[in-house]
């Protein structure tokens, strides 16, 4: 359980077994958690262009965490909810979000604002750690509904010191709450390092709140699906939470803001570099004969495609009416919202009159 | 059915009573609201009645009570969440400013949180520290959030169901050195004005008192004591600080021209600097005085010995009700 | 370390082993023990008594946890330093806090108002959990000092739950703070019995977070005792910081304000009255003889003294002067305290005019 | 030492490697303070040179950066806590409002906490939500608390300063869209006027505007216009809103006849309200035109493509001053 924690799948792209964790996994399946990880990683590069160009505000890569998202976003049933924080886009592609929906946040039109219910995936969270305590109270009201769903809660290794985490945990293990909490371990909290953050590796976390935790290899894409798989039966059946640490790396800067050659080793990023969640299944798909050339090449040409509609979407972009400042503060009407609508509106129109 | 007599302790009870049994999406949760009924009883007989499931002792941390009912009202439940004492809401205040307030607007208004917080909240119980606070106007600052506080049992039955009603996140502040406060209650009498108007509960044409929630006695007690000077005040209930009901303010003023505005919490930064700050900008011309606050001092709720210097009392209003008559 | 935890001394009043935890006490030792808890269950019922008779605003009784306290706090040295919650009355005396002084927060004349320094005893914290965090920074101070001394930082079982205990023994554990985290689960938060805080022993927190944690009867001073000595040597010793959970039981009501008829059973109560605190070392003082009745009779007396002491100078405790609203919100001059403080004395002065 | 040009983001540092020279007990600590210097570099290379020890890196949990600091603070230590952004101090605001600014008044001035907690804050830099707000009023009606904004560099480097000296805590909002600028400091000149005391950094005769933090440099550059109109505006720079400076404000105004107040948070229960309540109340006979206040909406930040319609800019300033004027 230390170390990398459950592999199924090494980094030379070679099966091996585990004694709790399985997973049948016919050729179409690898090829599609390929190919799911593949388009992830080029709309990912696609964000960081789109930032470095000026078109988007801010962007939070997910590169090297592929596996871990597309891994434990699969494990999935249709009627299931999700509740990410900030990187989670693979997990958004795969629950069918438009990427340029996604994008909206980081240009700057709004904040997020998709319908959490079209895709059972809610907004982003910013606020570190907030989000766990949404999902564990969500997985409350489907328990309620007597509804079999399941709640998959994503946060980072950062979020587990946020006093919300330890209430989310708690809160979920008393009331036997169907909710898996998916620590994504990529080592870094912005320039924090683990060791900062905790004394003992993150799956342990769950055992002080009575319930199970496991440490997966993050970068091993079939791993995080059996271990997620198995943690959404655990909370399914009523026996409360579930955590899974995914074990894996922040190959990129924090965000596009961020600079992390202040704080890190290239040898670090480099030794990471060998556990690669694309290269690693790419391996075995090609040592297996399960995937060819035009395969990869089909990926690669569905990945460019995806980029030209994005950057093309985001440039086309419209930013939002001014008025919509006052449209969704309140469902029914404010008396300050009002005034100052009116005020603007007022303001807005001299403008008009001189010019 | 006709009005009958009832505290307002009860009449929030009632509410809650009634609520849950009209909606069964409804949930009443916090520590203690359970088998005890809360520490003042508001949620007495509730769980029996209606279910551990529907009525939920929680575990002890605020934030947790508020991010888990944003859960469940993102599941479509509406939360009735209570915070024991005042002083105690801060460690839900995260999650109250940050997410319940904005995660409507952040998603456009695609989500809705119809979620009540209960605060029972001001002093003059002669309690410990964090159990006497006015902390209203920390609300009132946050958009994406409706603040109102009754000053009756009437109002408190139907300003709780309006606000459980609403599909906006309400705070909802209630006196609690009113709960034994008794009124009539008309729970058939369904035509109620909104939570969100203001109400003229003693007319007058000299000077206007505005206040709210446990500070609307103590306008009526220094009322009828002007009355026996030849001073007609007029009372205006505000009912809810987020948003204000001007309209009624201001007409108020228009005719007395004088204004005093009066609640617990410290005047620094309190409610009362919005009043007066918009109430002066509306009607510059109709003051024949500037607009005075009374509330408490900036300095932390103090021990209860001094609790009667520290919160403004009848004295301190007509205080200001002098002042504002010798301009 | 299930059931009721470490033990040393039986319900019964006699000793027993334990493995890892063991105590060298002689008989002044065991009478003094027995004594600092007599007292303090003495001051404890006279706190009762004058809120009965409404000298007090509000009491919360320690009935029942008189080992828990008094074996913890005798564990200390002079330099070590306590984070009290609301119900240490016992650790108050032991460290040798006037009880008048500490009754003046209960009488509304102050909110404890004591000099945390001159007995190592901080403030009551009524915001549940808040002092833990307090107890780690100091303790972090403590070790950047390059100080031997401890902290020990009180808390019920409903604390657990909130999140700055959790952040507490994280911020600890990382930087290896010398703090001992005592909670008292006295199996009640209120209303609320430990099945709606925790799904696990509360003693388990601690491995979740990588530091040691143990479950002592909370009713064998001896134990308790003994183990919190362990714990606070392990501290001492840069090993980071260290859980007691102390198993008890709170006999009476949460506070003077509260009715626990309402949500519990009399059996319940009765079940706990056998495993009382003070008639197991009486037990043992008695049958080996350690004690004669003339000992007992000696520590009633002084209990009878204190209590008389405590009723007068309560009856007699002057009230603060109003002028103290203003005094000491700010070290330094802060304008609208000055103007308050100016426009209050003119009012109060308008009255003596009157008058 | 003459004075040097320095941006608001090096005089801030230049202010913390100062004081933790100076004084053993100073530490800093917060959220990447340590090799990575800050998110903005205010503390840059101060872990290089004070040690771990003195410039810690915590973990991610704002209640918990700022209870450990009151324990430090009560051990004799006197931290400097930096939260990232704005909108992240609201999971300490517990700590803040119940434990840190009540604990000296709790203990009857027994204990001190001088504690810093600098928070950098405001809009107009394109960021993601919770990254731009301005949520200083949520601290100045808390009493215990002094809460303090500099708008140029000589004055962060010299209110860090003397923040970081006063046995009070101190909330010190730092302008983040002023960090670039530029400007001369003087740090041997401890000359300096307390922090709570505003400066007239325009001197005028027909209006006065009131501001702090960011908006001080906006209302210069709208007075700047005005001027060229024949108006001429006074600008006073409040520096500290808990407290504020009336006395500064009130003798400007009394020359002036006219106040506007400008700020970046929401109008509505805002800084601008205790300031046009207390003026109008103190000098309600100078005042030729009622105090107008402008600042953002009562609406959270929004994404920031509407930021430049949402904060006030120098048209909106401009407007207030003519509608003023119009009066
Ligand atoms: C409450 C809060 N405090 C601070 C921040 C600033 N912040 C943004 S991301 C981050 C680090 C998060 O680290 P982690 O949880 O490991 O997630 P990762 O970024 O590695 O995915 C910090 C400190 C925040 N967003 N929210
Ligand atoms: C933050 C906060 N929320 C709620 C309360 C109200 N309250 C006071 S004591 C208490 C129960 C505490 O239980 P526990 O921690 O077990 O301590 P005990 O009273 O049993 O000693 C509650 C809910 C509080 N004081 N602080
Ligand atoms: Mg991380
Ligand atoms: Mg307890």
């Amino acid at each position: 359980m230390s170390g990398d924690g459950i592999r199924l799948l090494t980094p030379e792209g070679e099966r091996v077994t585990h004694p709790e964790y399985g997973l049948d996994a016919g050729p179409e399946e690898l090829r599609a958690l390929y190919r799911d990880m593949a388009l992830a990683r080029r709309f990912d590069a696609e964000g960081v262009t789109l930032q470095r160009q000026g078109e988007l505000g801010l962007w939070p890569s997910l590169l090297g965490q592929e596996a871990a998202q597309v891994g434990s976003v699969r494990a999935l049933a249709d009627g299931d909810h999700v509740f990410p924080s900030y990187r989670e886009h693979a997990v958004a592609l795969c629950r069918g979000l438009d990427p340029l929906v996604l994008l909206r946040l980081f240009r700057g039109v709004d904040h997020g604002a998709w319908d959490p219910d079209a895709h059972g995936f809610h907004l982003y969270t910013l606020v570190i750690g907030s989000q766990t305590l949404h999902a564990t109270g969500y997985a409350c009201g489907v328990a309620k509904d007597g509804s079999d769903a399941a709640v998959l809660a994503y946060f980072g290794d950062g979020a587990t010191s946020q006093g919300d985490v330890a209430e989310a945990f708690n809160f979920a293990a008393v009331y036997d709450a169907p909710v898996v909490f998916f620590c994504q371990n990529n080592q870094w909290a912005i320039s924090e390092p683990n060791a900062r953050q905790t004394r003992v590796p993150l799956h342990q976390r769950a055992q002080g709140y009575g319930f199970p935790g496991v440490r997966v290899d993050g970068n091993d894409v079939l791993a995080v699906l059996a271990v997620t798989r198995a943690a959404l039966e655990h909370v399914r059946s009523g026996r409360g939470p579930f955590l899974v640490e995914a074990f894996t790396y922040r190959m990129g800067a924090h965000t596009t803001s961020d600079d992390p050659t202040r704080y890190r080793d290239s040898a670090e990023v480099e030794s990471w570099r060998a556990k690669d969640p694309l290269l690693r299944l790419e391996r075995l798909l090609r040592r297996e004969e399960l995937a060819d050339d035009a395969f990869f090449a089909e990926v690669t040409a569905e990945g460019e495609a995806l980029a030209v509609r994005v950057r093309e979407g985001v440039r086309s972009m419209p930013s939002p009416a001014p008025e919509e400042l006052f449209d969704h503060v309140y469902a029914e009407a404010h008396g300050e919202v009002d005034r100052e609508r009116a005020e603007f509106a007022a303001y807005q129109a001299s403008f008009a009159e001189e010019g | 059915m006709a009005a009958t007599p009832m505290t307002l302790l009860t009449a929030l009870n009632t509410a809650l009573r009634d609520v849950l049994a009209d909606d069964p999406k409804t949930l009443v949760m916090g520590e203690d609201v359970g088998r005890l009924g809360g520490v003042f009883r508001v949620t007495e007989g509730l769980q029996k009645d209606f279910g551990e499931d529907r009525v939920m002792d929680t575990p002890l941390a605020e934030s947790g009570i508020v991010g888990t009912a944003i859960g469940l009202a993102l599941r479509g439940y509406r939360p009735v969440v209570e915070i024991q004492f005042d002083g105690f809401v801060f460690p839900g205040y995260d999650q109250i400013v940050t997410q319940l307030a904005k995660m409507p607007a952040r998603s456009r208004g695609l989500i809705r949180l119809p979620i009540v917080i209960r605060i029972p909240y001001g002093g003059g119980i002669g309690a410990v520290e964090h159990h006497s606070e006015s902390p209203e106007a920390l609300f009132a600052h946050v958009a994406g959030l409706r603040v109102m506080s009754p000053s009756n049992p009437s109002d408190a039955y139907w300003m709780l169901r309006q606000a459980v009603q609403s599909d906006d996140p309400v705070i909802f502040f209630e006196p609690k050195r009113r709960y034994y406060d008794k009124g009539e209650v008309d729970t058939t009498a369904s035509d109620q004005p909104p939570a969100h108007r203001a109400r003229v509960v003693r007319p007058g044409t000299d000077l206007t008192l505005a206040a709210y929630g446990p500070m609307v006695r103590t306008c009526l007690d220094a009322a009828a004591v002007a009355a026996e000077e030849g001073r007609q005040l007029e009372v205006v209930d505000l009912r809810s600080i987020s948003p204000v009901d001007f309209d009624t303010v201001r007409e108020s003023v228009r005719r007395t021209g004088r204004l005093v505005v009066a609640h617990e919490a410290p005047v620094f930064f309190g409610a009362g600097a919005e009043i007066a700050a918009h109430v002066t900008e509306h009607c510059f011309y109709h003051l024949s005085a500037p607009v005075l606050r009374v509330g408490a001092y900036h300095s932390p709720y103090p021990p209860s010995r001094l609790e009667d210097e520290y919160l403004p009392g009848i004295d301190r209003v007509l205080d200001a009700v002098d002042r504002a008559f010798a301009h």
